[in-house]
């Protein structure tokens, strides 16, 4: 079996949870992968601090869209507080497959989204 | 396999990089539409000249500093013949990127003003779309953009359209593009802009490398290359320009070199191809650029064109095996140079990419700098492969079975 | 003779280019302020990228491409870590005379206007004037020059009097002098540049070869130099930025590498320090300056300025045995870097220079790129000695006995 | 004895013929030695579309000195055609010593000057 592209990996870019449009919402954001012009946005409905719904929308390769599905589900319930304090490392471990260093903007690119919606920070990660 | 032996060029040898990888994994490299890798003597040329000749250029009176500059001044003598320029119009650039820039502000901020129009087409790299973009707002000019066809060619009558408009002062584009792979009749092109007075700039970054060029034939006002995809070294490009047109130009980057001389409050610039070359030029990277067109015109440039053509006729038959692969850009490899851009689907090329190089296949997955053109496509990304002197068949035989081996993965053709 | 082995730091070993000239003299190299030679670990570096790890980099997904990414970025924080700077602030460059016209196209357009002074000094290198008169003249603004006085020095109180004048924008000089050897006290200006709100930009070229220089002590808005002369290749050079203002700066150059998206009419820019590095960057180069400052580093930088600085005190000792000479710049080893230019009376500096590379010595002899400077010394063109790690003081006494020889062939000592 | 700084070529240099202003002058020119700053201007006097006298002035080395010494003896009483098709070998030869390629602009400086005078051409030599 491929190191990357395992059967969970696989079974979420083919069905992604959590994706589509969530109207109304109160946070949004869109950002693109430089490396092949991918895009991914989000919507998220938050209630008192706290994300209570959120979808994605966008293309993308197999890992930037099963990390986005599998990372949906996680986010779902957190705090904002929780998200701001969301790394890099927190992403490649839920993944649970060697990322290269040139992949790594796809395993990313869904929990920069996220990160810029809550935060306005948009320069994460550098 | 006697079909294997027609479309060989028996080079590889001469390429240290296929003597073997680390990972001992084969090197299939399909990417020198990217950059191509380089022949021994190309190294050679670049740290034989840092040990045995290294000063600087231009101004010494020792022995070392005037081989130095021989070198460098030969190079730039050698690279002229190989386009059919001359020494005199032929500046070096660090990469083609900066010979456009170069263009797009010298030239683009005197002529270009309100009213006016840039013209270039959908199909270019962002080298040939950025600059003119900046110019076209500093300036209050209007960028317009040729179109491309389904058969991913541009349209002689569409550009006569567009060039009687009068407007158009300029007129960019590449000579082969990196994603279509498209051949376009620049020569063609160049006589229909100057006919209407404007300026033409033609890209040959991915020309040069596979065909044979004649600048002067070609006609365009200017013509920039770059010596990373030619088998010579990163970090050094070309600007041809027409003689007339350099002269008037102001120069783009200032300082030492440039200059007959420098009072405090303002300078007089040195003769051309000087005035364009502003501080300690790229010497060794110019010694090995003129070892890769020596290297490139010892094994003829018909004969490499040739090659690639065959090679690349033999890859789109291969890739029509592939289910779902759909190719962009002309269907026969006769209008088209030494690439094949394509998506298969269900997959994302950037997948695609990645489970290829499992088995050492080396191809590009992407917009390839060309995101307007993706847009036209309706695609996001591609993938690219693409050939150079030193691939044979059995390159696309790895390509295709490991294509064929990725759409298993993904467990494509599962019920 | 102890005293020799005192300023040597025994790495001429480490150099190729002193193994043998093909004519068989001695090579006497003193002409390290106009570009260093290469030790041997800087052209394997070199050439070994081109042999094993070459691909193009930032966007290719198989092996080889994510090798020369890592190769490429880890050049970068090398390089960025031997001055004292971040990666990210750390753009590369073709040279520093390029470098300096990225700061006065990208920030000078947007932050120079009429009414407004840009501020350098006498002792500037064309490097460091043309692009500023360029570009005062295009925004209607005023260039002035600092003095520099009879040491050969700046003067602080002069600076402040120019910044009291409220004008000031920009203020732009060198770290050391390439024809005086004045050693600035570059912290100390840029504090008074800060303090009177303008921004200040920093030529170490030839500071960064021959002392421990950091960025971030200096305290510059703008910082660069030149690879060539640090041991490094020619044809990259490196600019750090203070990041803010490096973040509020449109791009210079524009096209691939250096973009986020790019649309039909507009594009967004890539993060720091992509956002000024268009097109295909000089992959091998900054690999090659990357074993450079680790040469440099092992040597250690302070080892390097007391060897270069007695050398140098030991050169002006030698200088002064010879009649007519005339030393221009600071008089003491201690204040200058590691050359001296001088005239003598009689002789033009070059036919010092072809007179006495006649015995091997290598010196430069010319306007240095200076001319401004060459006007308020009241003179021509001067000779210039200048040392490098390399050297020693047999190397010295070579330069001596060749002054004092071509003062024969020309009689000057003739009744 | 120096190939180079022959005794010929020193006494031109140290000695040299025809330097200095000429008031008045039909034409005159000024020219930069772009290698070290070293200027050359030449006052004319034509009679009769001919070089009736000629004065150097300026500063320079040896070899651009010396060639402008020497070559103002040969410019006397030639006709302005003949002065225009002088080209880089007259000058080199009529110097008589191996020039190097970095050392040529100084050789040709002066005919540079004469000719950027008579033809008003200043590219020359490219
Ligand atoms: C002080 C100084 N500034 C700038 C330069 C220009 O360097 P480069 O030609 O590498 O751009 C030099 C060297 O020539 C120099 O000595
Ligand atoms: C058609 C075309 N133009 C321009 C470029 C830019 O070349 P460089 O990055 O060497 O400036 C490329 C290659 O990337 C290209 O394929």
């Amino acid at each position: 079996m491929d190191d990357l592209y395992r059967d969970y990996i696989l079974d979420h870019y083919k069905q992604p949870r959590n994706f589509g449009e969530l109207e109304p919402h109160d946070l949004e954001a869109l950002e693109h992968n430089p490396l092949c012009g991918d895009e991914l946005g989000v919507h998220i409905r938050v209630c008192d601090e706290r994300i209570v719904d959120l979808r994605f929308q966008g293309h993308g390769c197999a890992i930037s869209q099963a990390a986005a599905s599998i990372a949906s589900e996680e986010l779902k319930g957190m705090t904002l507080a929780e998200v701001e304090q969301l790394d890099a490392d927190w992403m490649i471990d839920l993944l649970g497959i060697p990322v290269s260093a040139t992949r790594r903007k796809c395993a990313l690119l869904n929990l920069k989204v996220v990160r810029g919606a809550v935060t306005g920070d948009h320069a994460w990660p550098t | 396999m006697p079909s294997v032996a027609e479309s060989t060029l028996g080079v590889r040898a001469d390429f240290p990089i296929f003597a073997g990888r680390p990972d001992e994994r084969p090197l299939i490299y399909l990417d020198s539409g990217a950059t191509s890798q380089k022949p021994q003597v190309v190294i050679d040329a670049l740290a034989g000249h840092l040990r045995d000749h290294n000063a600087n250029v231009h101004r010494g009176v020792y022995p070392l500093a005037q081989e130095a500059d021989a070198a460098f001044e030969s190079a730039r003598a050698q690279i002229a013949a190989f386009t059919g320029a001359t020494p005199q119009t032929t500046i070096f650039t660090k990469n083609v990127t900066e010979a456009i820039n170069l263009v797009a502000y010298s030239w683009g901020r005197a002529n270009i003003g309100p009213g006016d129009a840039v013209l270039i087409t959908q199909m270019e790299h962002h080298a040939n779309i950025v600059p003119w973009q900046v110019l076209c707002r500093e300036r209050g000019a209007t960028l317009r953009y040729l179109e491309v066809d389904d058969r991913g060619e541009l349209s002689l009558s569409a550009l006569d359209a567009e060039l009687a408009r009068g407007d158009v002062r300029l007129v960019a584009f590449a000579h082969v593009s990196n994603v279509l792979g498209t051949i376009n009749p620049v020569a063609e092109m160049t006589a229909r802009v100057r006919a209407a007075g404007a300026v033409s700039l033609v890209d040959g970054a991915q020309a040069v490398p596979q065909m044979a060029v004649d600048v002067e034939q070609i006609g365009a006002d200017f013509y920039g290359w770059t010596g990373h995809k030619a088998l010579g070294p990163m970090g050094i490009g070309v600007l041809h320009g027409r003689g007339e047109i350099l002269q008037e130009m102001e120069p783009f980057l200032t300082g030492g070199d440039m200059i007959a001389s420098v009072d405090f409050q303002s300078a007089t610039w040195n003769e051309l191809p000087w005035k364009f070359e502003a501080g300690t030029p790229m010497v060794a990277e110019a010694v090995g650029l003129g070892a890769a067109v020596d290297y490139l015109s010892a094994l003829g440039m018909d004969r490499v064109r040739e090659h690639e053509r065959s090679l690349t006729a033999y890859m789109l038959e291969g890739l029509a095996r592939v289910p779902d692969l759909r190719v962009v850009g002309p269907p026969e490899a006769d209008g088209r140079g030494a690439l094949a851009s394509f998506t298969i689907g269900g997959l994302h090329p950037h997948d695609v990419a990645e489970l290829v190089s499992r088995s050492g296949v080396c191809i590009r997955a992407g917009h390839h700098c060309a995101q307007p053109l993706m847009r036209c496509l309706g695609v996001g990304a591609t993938a690219r492969a693409s050939v150079g002197v030193y691939n044979d068949r059995s390159d696309i035989d790895a390509l295709i079975d490991a294509l064929l081996a990725a759409r298993e993965v993904f467990a494509l053709d599962a019920p």
